[in-house]
């Protein structure tokens, strides 16, 4: 339809671009104090993801630059609990090392092996005693850490939250608008999934995914959202199933039947945009919900491998840091899940006001 | 005789959306007599509602704002400024209160009887079994057969106007000295609503109770009260005793409404509108010229319609399926530039009538010849074709336009589907002039249909249809949504459109005068059977069924001069 | 409502069948080689192929199907040899395994081409050889134990304080409490398990650290209690939110303003009228989360050693024991269904204006 | 007592009843009480959850562990002897390997008696020959699936051809005699191997290796896991499956003793041992409490809670919470918790698959590169980090405590050295040809590793995390893919890896066991390296047909050294457990192979009860 408006006779009156109700929407966000400040931590978050995976924010997480378990800037006085050094029997230092070049195929070039060696030389950066918010294990900054741990987290929860959106929009779509013997097949499969209670449903998913050899290639983050789209969609389904019934018996959709539109005009040219701000806040919802059971995948050590790390994998860590003295993980991946989730809960809530035509 | 209750400059308003403040009630003052019926009358957004709810203080309290020197007298008593328990202890007893929609009204999880007998309780020194016994000789005083056993019923299993009953039995359960009645038979058939107004005047006469009677329907009006009070955008226009606003009607808004809608006596080529009361000449009088209707031998017939019927089928019991008939054998001519009226209470099936017609829903049996062609039988792609032929305006102005789309969107739509107009250019060219046609500017071409009112978006409707230049234009209830005022502009467009395109109409409606009005033959339908079908004169003056007559009968006869008690001095 | 209840009961059979066949697609189709994982550390194929075929995942795979649709509907699982082998001499008939003998003796006849079940037993769990159904009702109880007490405590409560809430609609009471409810809701379970089983069960030893014993009593008074008091603390926040909507819905209805213009005080309106219609969504709530207490908390199972259906399951995924996933999945599908059944029916009594067509 | 239930009777008044009902429910719970409290009573966690207790049946340590103490194995080793040495338990002596080393003779004492069971319809049943014969006969029946099924594979005579004729009768024949397993009289059976093996007498201390008597096992034909009846001092009481595991006295039970003969006049274990168990009949538990706990915060705090006697193999994390710096914390001082350190007969390592294109192969710059990765391999960081300072690097598959062990043996070829490392890629050439920043391969192939680890175990994680880093460190581009348990076995036993981290435990105390893992015929069964070096198995061959002794030992150092030189694992490290003990718990010596010391302990009872909620 754009091009309509830019093929406006000059005959036109002068007009202004007249406020569409997502326009209209937005004005009403942007009265909504909490709903902006929840926006501003949303996009702070998501940017922060994007940073870090352009490598621009926390690039360098994986770096040790503490020393293991360094405290925090703030406890820089508290005592350091230096990681156990290997015991070395003082007895084995004397043992001398076997011979082995009659039998070594490398022991031709022992001598410029040697030489080579004696070249290089590999300098180790000093490790600091404390760190911003302190170190894992490995020293590595646990703030760095959080923020590449919320790359995987936002990506698993939007990425599947989208799917799963997709899934459920299209399925309830269809049903809801076609009815009949499509619309009692869809329910049918929509029973099945619901009628297993939902940790269930995901712990069988995993399972199965995580144990089948088909899939391996796609272990990690791929699977976790294909584990949580699949099983997540239902609710969707049924939002938009109603909503599709609803509106298909609207007068506007009557009217678009009586003048010839087709059936897939009607349901995704007339219909869908006027039901998208339900998609829009179950997306946002089921963000919330996924980035929390990725915490607890992850931690069962069904989600993402813990080379990539996520709040659920530091968690998952930080669950015998606590014990010891060492709450910072626990707290930095606790409190960043806390503060992203409660501004995409009330981002939610505001959304779902501005958005609702019926509460203007 | 003194006065029950005196509302004197009443303001409020509301928070809304954005910090922004909307003035509902601007200054309105007004008496209730003892023992007497005021009516309140206004279109919608007149503050009429809002005035009656503030006297009993049941406006919303988070957003609502009465101002501080507004003053609602009653037996002396400041309502406005009396404390919450005070209030609890009027209301109910005092005042008691009937609403719009009875369905919602009742609580849905208790006994009707319960819900009677709670008011009882509250605020007399009844026991339960006592309560439950006078609630009874209520529900037998208010009409409801079967009383005893009634008592037992929840809301949802009595009629629309059984469940009134109940909210009326249950308002003058304590004798209250005022009755408020918001709008308590808009929601009603025609045949019902002359039964509540009937019960409601009896009541009054007999309790020795004032009414304050809040209505948009003027016609209801002139049948129940004693003083009329006009309200428009939140002030008084006008006020008096019935006889003085309906004989000598001083405001012109008041003159208008009066003339604007439509009556089974008189048929002028054009309705009168607000406008012309405003203007310096006055209405003109060439449009007051009585319009003859009526099918004449030499109509040509665009649509015939045999033995149409629709059943939808319901699931029962294991496995069983029933057939519940919504329209039964219909059968109907539609001569070109004519309009077929089609009446009947909720239920009657003429709706469907409309919608199985456009093929909207799949007829279950009957025949429908367009140009000789059974529309019916067509497959799915030869009926495309037909469709911009015979189009359809719906009820509701804001739920028929899609609410995504600009006005330019709406009108070109069908002009792509089917192809009309040769590129896009031309098509934005003749979406401006049906504008402009429909009365509206220009500029709504890039506007959205939330930002028009009700009137507006009916009139985009129907220039969306009036772009695939239909033979058959079907109007579903089409102006019964809207104000009387704008109903008689939407009514006087679709009339100057017949005479221009000659169109042929299937006026679907429940209001009878307004069909009364439009039509050249009417066909009258009851649970989805044709009764009558006859020219429209013929129909209202010399109605051949019974079923027609009780119809007729109970359309509210508007002011008679003689039922109105005599005038009481304010 | 006897037709009703038989042509639900009916419509379950598709759902059910429906359930069989994703779990069947899912574990016999997605799912890794349940062979390997019987076999011990040292294995070598001809012991893979053994248990392959002691298994019946050798046979095509709609014999499979119509096998797993026997062992759901009977519990009992056979052996599956071809036709040209003879079935063993089953053991000894005992009490334990009278359906041995009778399987047997029809397995001698069965036609060729076919294959034939010898030696039905229950079905076990790969990886104990528990009886399948066993382990179910075993474990049930000290699941209910922790979720009855979490359901009702989280519904009594949610239910008080969304009215004394939704009382207080607008004020700076309301928005506070919805604003912890929001905050307390985005901290993961995880941590409130790990934090707490720390500190009020280590650190300040207000309660067992973990632990079950044998006694209800014991069970209920001295090991539930940190667990159940975090389920009710982590549910109450999203229950609190939504039953004040649910509240909420209801008071913008017209029969509050009726009751109103009654004259009730707004304590009866509330607790009387409005409290009685939100039941229902309540209860459409209660009902969708019922099905779950079965499951129950597998996260406050593992932390807690309580030795429920939870856990149970959670050991059999991360151990690929199938049989105990496959079973659990669909007798608990059967008891959500059954539940769901049982709730609709129930709506009766809340809502009079149900009625079963 | 009858007058006082005869007045209740007259006074049926709801009151009085009520009243008394409390009455005798108190009774009842302070009976109760009391009788529990004459018991010696044990708890304790295991790690990981049990699967059963029929002996043939199963491999895991903890249901392994549990039927140690109902069933007895013919030999057993000696409790407080180190290194652990075989000792009788249900027959007379140890038999010497006759002809060769090829057969072996038992004579059961006379007169051990099973447990009771409804089976044995109210009569003794008498331990006997035949259930040995009967017990090893179980391990190839297909039915069971044993995992051990592999002890008795190629071994004796005329088993492999009596397991055929059942396949092909399928049908597995009890009754039918086996040539090299004679049942000589009631209490004496000999076994005649095919080849000489000198390690066959530790298959008679493990303790899946017992008689079980046949009538058991066909009366619970369908759980036989459930129903466990041995000969040993306990009897399975109670069994919640995965969480809780109660033993009792076994009333038919003979009584052992312990032996003193071989303890370590200076360690202060086996000095408390014998002042609290010397001489009396043991064992002195009479109940016996398991609760499987699988995550690490609960076992570890109900043993911090005292809500248990004793822990094993305390999760590392936690140790030093506990014990640190050589010494333990204050809190553990002040409750008297003693620390027992355990250096398991186990190691962990890395297998390369030697079949693989990139890291496999016998050829020197195959050879070089697996050297370079072994060199880059931060051994001292994992030691450190991963196993928090428990652990000790190992230099041959060999761990310390089993017999076969080189204290001797020290190798740099092991030792984490990243220059060597680099030195070794760039002389073989190993360097970045396409110039993306990664090394390639010589013939300028692009090298991405693969490592596959455990998804589900914490340290195997940090393991491949550590990999990553230190070969991204060398240039070496490495990723690493979790897997689930199954399907690691799976991928590993059909070589379908390039490296993947593992441990191994002693199923019997001798390097044999280790050393065979890299034998070249057991590719495709316990050979995940698929290593296959003509010279190594020739001389594995020619070390299975010697016994213990300094000839050995010699063949068993030239196998080390080949396997340095060639490197097909990255060895790991031996790990350090540490047990903490409440101070009531008398005689605590944890034996390495076996896995559990209820049969060897005493409880000091007031304390227990002092301090025991």
């Amino acid at each position: 339809m754009s091009a309509v408006l830019t093929n406006t006779p000059t005959a036109a009156p002068l007009h202004q671009a007249s406020p569409g109700l997502w326009t209209l929407a937005w004005r009403r966000l942007k009265r909504d104090k909490i709903g902006m400040v929840s926006l501003i931590v949303v996009v702070f978050f998501l940017l922060l993801m994007l940073g870090s995976y352009a490598g621009i924010v926390a690039g360098n997480w994986s770096k040790e630059v503490g020393v293991s378990y360094a405290n925090p800037s703030f406890m820089a006085g508290a005592e350091n609990l230096d990681a156990v050094k290997a015991k070395v029997d003082a007895n084995a230092e004397k043992i001398p090392y076997v011979d082995l070049s009659d039998i070594d195929p490398l022991a031709p070039r022992y001598k410029e092996w040697e030489e080579r060696t004696a070249k290089i030389k590999i300098t180790e950066t000093p490790r600091s005693d404390t760190l911003i918010f302190g170190g894992d294990k490995w020293g590595r900054d646990v703030l760095q850490k959080a923020i590449k741990g919320a790359q995987t987290s936002i990506l698993v929860g939007l990425v599947a939250a989208l799917f799963a959106t997709v899934i459920g929009t299209t399925l309830g779509a269809i049903s809801g608008y076609m009815g009949g013997k499509i619309g009692d097949f869809l329910e049918w499969f929509y029973n099945i999934f619901t009628s297993i209670p939902y940790i269930l449903l995901i712990l069988a998913f995993a399972a199965v995914f995580s144990s089948s050899p088909s899939l391996a290639p796609y272990r990690g983050v791929p699977m976790v959202v294909a584990i949580l789209a699949f099983t997540g969609w239902t609710g969707i389904y049924r939002l938009i199933r109603s909503e599709y019934i609803k509106h298909a018996s609207r007068e506007y959709v009557k009217a678009a039947q009586a003048i010839g539109a087709t059936h897939s005009r009607r349901m995704f040219v007339h219909i869908l945009p006027n039901v998208s701000h339900v998609c829009l806040v179950q997306l946002s919802q089921h963000v919330v919900q996924f980035i929390k059971a990725e915490v607890i995948l992850s931690f069962l050590g069904l989600g993402v491998p813990v080379d990539s790390v996520s709040w659920g994998t530091m968690l998952a860590e930080a669950q015998s840091e606590l014990v010891i003295g060492k709450w910072w993980q626990l707290a930095a991946a606790g409190i960043s899940m806390a503060i992203l989730v409660t501004a995409f809960s009330m981002l939610t809530d505001s959304l779902r006001d501005a958005l609702d035509p019926k509460i203007k | 005789m003194s006065n029950l209750l005196e509302v004197r400059n009443l303001n409020v308003k509301f928070r809304i959306d954005g910090g922004k403040i909307f003035e509902a009630v601007k200054g309105v003052s007004f008496d209730v007599p003892t023992n007497s019926t005021v009516a309140l009358v206004g279109e919608s957004g007149s503050g009429k509602s809002v005035s009656a709810m503030s006297i009993v203080r049941l406006l919303p309290r988070e957003t609502a704002i009465v101002s501080p020197d507004s003053e609602v007298n009653f037996g002396g008593l400041n309502l406005l400024a009396a404390s919450e328990q005070k209030m609890r202890d009027i209301r109910g007893k005092e005042i008691s209160v009937i609403f719009q929609e009875p369905m919602s009204s009742l609580n849905p999880v208790f006994t009707v009887g319960d819900q009677i007998a709670e008011v009882l309780r509250l605020h007399t020194n009844m026991t339960r079994a006592q309560a439950w016994t006078r609630a009874e000789e209520l529900m037998a005083e208010v009409g409801i057969p079967h009383p005893k056993s009634r008592m037992k019923s929840f809301p949802h299993e009595l009629s629309g106007g059984q469940q009134q009953r109940v909210m009326i039995a249950q308002a003058i359960a304590c004798e209250p000295k005022l009755l408020i009645a918001d709008e308590p038979t808009t929601a009603l058939d025609v045949t019902i609503q002359k039964q509540i107004l009937d019960l409601i005047a009896k009541l009054q006469a007999k309790h020795h109770m004032s009414v304050l009677f809040i209505t948009h329907d003027l016609a209801v009006v002139g049948e129940i009260a004693d003083h009329v009070v006009v309200m428009q955008s939140g002030e008084i226009k006008e006020k008096g005793t019935a006889k003085a606003i309906f004989e000598a009607p001083q405001h012109p808004y008041t003159k208008a409404l009066l003339s604007c809608r439509p009556s089974v006596e008189k048929r002028p080529r054009r309705l009168p509108v607000i406008d012309d009361f405003l203007r310096p000449e006055g209405v003109n009088q060439a449009n007051l010229i009585e319009r003859k209707r009526g099918y004449t031998a030499d109509d040509k017939i665009v649509l015939e319609v045999k033995n149409l019927s629709k059943h939808f089928s319901m699931r029962e019991g294991f496995f069983k399926k029933r057939d519940v008939p919504a329209v039964k054998d219909a059968t109907f001519k539609l001569a070109r530039g004519k309009t077929l009226g089609l009446v009947g209470e909720s239920g009657s099936g003429k709706t469907t009538v409309g919608l199985t017609l456009m093929r909207l829903h799949e007829a279950t049996g009957g025949e429908v010849f367009f140009e000789g062609v059974d529309l019916l039988k067509l497959s799915e792609n030869d009926f495309t074709k037909y469709k911009r032929r015979i189009q359809i305006i719906f009820q509701n102005p804001y739920a028929s336009l899609n609410p995504r789309f600009t006005v330019g969107q709406i009108l070109m739509e069908p002009m792509e589907i089917h192809s009309i107009g040769k590129d896009t250019q031309e098509r934005v060219n003749m979406s401006m002039a049906l504008l402009k046609r429909v009365g509206m500017p220009e500029v709504s071409f890039y506007k959205y249909p939330h930002e028009f009112s009700g009137g507006q978006r009916q009139r985009i409707a129907i220039a969306r249809c009036l772009t695939m230049k239909p033979d058959v234009l079907i109007c579903d209830e089409s102006v019964s949504a809207l104000d009387v005022s704008v109903q008689a502009q939407v009514l006087n467009l679709l009339q100057d459109l017949q005479d221009e395109y000659q169109m042929s109409y299937i006026f679907i409606s429940h209001d009878l005068a307004v069909v009364k009005y439009i039509s050249d033959q009417v066909m009258v339908m009851s649970e989805g059977a044709v009764i009558e079908v006859a020219n429209s004169d013929d129909i209202y003056l010399n109605p051949q069924q019974e079923y027609t007559r009780k119809l007729l009968g109970s359309i509210p006869k508007g002011w008679q001069g003689v039922a109105a008690p005599a005038p009481i001095s304010a | 409502m006897g037709a009703y209840v038989l042509r639900r009961l009916w419509q379950m059979i598709p759902t059910l069948a429906g359930v069989m066949l994703l779990i069947f697609v899912l574990f016999n189709w997605v799912g890794g080689d349940p062979a390997l994982v019987l076999a011990g550390k040292i294995t070598n194929k001809e012991q893979i192929e053994n248990i392959r075929k002691q298994l019946g995942v050798d046979q095509p795979s709609y014999i499979q199907l119509a096998y797993f649709g026997f062992e759901v509907a009977t519990g009992f699982t056979c052996t599956w040899r071809s036709y040209t082998e003879k079935p063993t001499d089953s053991p000894k008939p005992t009490a334990d395994a009278k359906a041995d003998t009778k399987t047997d003796t029809k397995a001698d006849t069965t036609d060729a081409a076919k294959a034939a079940p010898s030696g039905c037993q229950a079905v076990r769990s790969w990886a104990t050889n528990e009886e399948v159904p066993k382990i179910l009702t075993s474990r049930i109880g000290p699941t209910l134990t922790i979720m009855i007490p979490v359901l009702i405590l989280e519904t009594v409560f949610g239910v008080i304080l969304a009215i004394g809430v939704a009382y207080v609609r607008g004020s700076l009471t309301d928005r506070m409490i919805m604003m912890v409810c929001t905050v307390a809701m985005s901290i993961s379970f995880l941590v409130y398990i790990i934090v707490a089983q720390y500190y009020f069960g280590f650190k300040w030893g207000m309660f067992p650290v973990q632990g079950w014993s044998d006694s209800f009593w014991k069970n209920l008074t001295t090991y539930a209690p940190l667990p159940i008091l975090l389920a009710v603390f982590v549910g109450l926040a999203p229950a609190l939110r939504l039953y004040r909507s649910f509240f909420l819905d209801e008071i913008n209805n017209d029969y509050v303003r009726t009751a109103r213009a009654k004259g009730l005080a707004e304590k009866t309106v509330m607790l009387k009228h409005v409290l009685r219609n939100a039941m229902i969504p309540i209860l459409t709530n209660i009902g969708i989360a019922l099905p779950g207490i079965f499951v129950g908390s597998f996260l406050l199972e593992s932390f807690f050693s309580i030795p429920g259906l939870g856990r149970e399951i959670l050991v059999a995924v991360n151990r690929s024991d199938f049989p105990v996933i496959k079973a659990a999945t669909v007798y608990l599908a059967m008891i959500t269904m059954l539940i769901n059944l049982a709730v609709d029916v129930l709506y009766k009594a809340v809502d009079p204006r149900v009625s079963f067509k | 007592m009858q007058k006082i239930s005869e007045m209740n009777l007259k006074t049926p008044r709801l009151g009085a009843f009520v009243l008394k009902l409390f009455l005798s429910i108190c009774m009842l719970v302070f009976a109760s009480t009391a009788f529990a409290a004459e018991q010696k009573v044990v708890k304790i966690a295991f790690r990981a959850a049990e699967n059963g207790f029929d002996p043939q049946q199963i491999e895991d340590r903890y249901s392994v562990g549990i039927c140690e103490n109902i069933f007895e194995s013919f030999l057993t080793y000696d409790w407080l002897a180190r290194p652990v040495k075989l000792a009788p338990q249900t027959v007379e002596k140890v038999p010497e390997g006759e002809e060769g080393g090829t057969l072996y003779t038992f004579r059961i004492k006379p007169g051990i008696l099973f447990a009771d069971d409804p089976v044995f319809k109210g009569k003794k049943r008498e331990m006997v020959a035949k259930d040995m014969e009967y017990a090893i006969k179980r391990f190839r029946d297909p039915a069971n699936r044993s995992p051990y099924s592999w002890l008795f594979e190629d071994k004796i005579v005329g088993f492999d051809e009596f397991v055929d004729k059942m396949k092909k009768a399928n049908k597995y024949e009890y009754d039918t005699p086996i040539e090299g397993i004679k049942v000589l009289d009631k209490y004496t059976i000999s076994f005649k191997l095919r080849e000489p093996d000198y390690n066959f007498l530790y298959f008679f201390a493990m303790p899946i290796v017992v008689p079980v008597a046949r009538e058991v096992i066909e009366g619970y034909p369908t759980d036989t896991r459930g129903h466990p009846v041995g000969t040993g001092p306990y009897v399975l009481k109670e069994w919640v499956r995965r969480s809780k595991i109660v033993l009792e006295r076994n009333p038919n039970y003979r009584g052992h003793t312990l032996s003193t003969e071989f303890a370590d006049p200076n360690d202060p274990w086996d000095q408390a041992a014998i002042k609290a168990l010397a001489g009396k009949t043991l064992p002195l538990i009479d109940r016996i409490e398991v609760y499987p706990i699988e995550e690490e915060q609960p076992r570890f705090l109900a043993f911090m809670n005292v809500q248990h006697d004793y822990i094993e193999e305390t999760p590392l994390q936690y140790v030093q919470e506990l014990y640190a710096n050589g010494q333990l914390s204050s809190a553990m001082q002040k409750r008297h918790v003693q620390r027992f350190p355990e250096m398991q007969p186990e190691i962990t390592f890395d297998t390369f698959n030697m079949d693989d294109k990139i890291v496999g192969g016998y050829k020197p710059e195959n050879i070089a590169f697996r050297r370079a990765l072994v060199h880059a391999h931060d051994r001292p960081a994992e030691i450190a980090i991963i196993r928090r300072g428990n652990a000790v690097p190992v230099t041959s598959p060999i761990p310390n405590g089993v017999v076969g062990f080189d204290p001797t043996f020290r190798t740099m070829e092991q030792e984490y050295n990243p220059e060597k490392a680099r030195a070794l890629l760039d002389l073989y050439g190993y360097v970045d040809k396409d110039g993306d920043g990664w090394r390639d391969m010589p013939d300028g192939r692009q090298i991405i590793l693969e490592f596959k680890y455990r998804s589900s175990e914490e340290a195997s994680r940090q393991q491949a995390e550590l990999w990553t880093k230190n070969l991204n460190a060398i240039g070496i581009r490495m990723t690493s893919v979790s897997q689930q348990f199954v399907d690691l076995l799976k991928d590993r036993k059909v070589g379908k890896y390039q490296i993947s981290n593992v441990a191994w435990i002693a199923d019997y105390p001798d390097a044999q066991n280790f050393l065979q893992l890299l034998y070249g015929p057991n590719t495709n069964i316990s050979n995940d390296a698929r290593f296959n070096l003509p010279e190594y198995n020739k001389l594995y061959s020619a070390a299975l047909k010697l016994p213990d002794g300094p000839e050995r030992n010699k063949i068993y150092r030239e196998m080390n050294r080949v396997l340095t030189a060639y490197a097909p694992w990255a060895y790991g490290v031996q790990r350090l457990f540490s047990h903490f003990i409440n101070p009531w718990v008398l005689g605590y010596k944890k034996h390495p192979i076996l896995y559990t010391s209820f049969r060897f302990l005493d409880v000091d009872m007031a304390m227990q009860k002092a301090s025991m909620q």
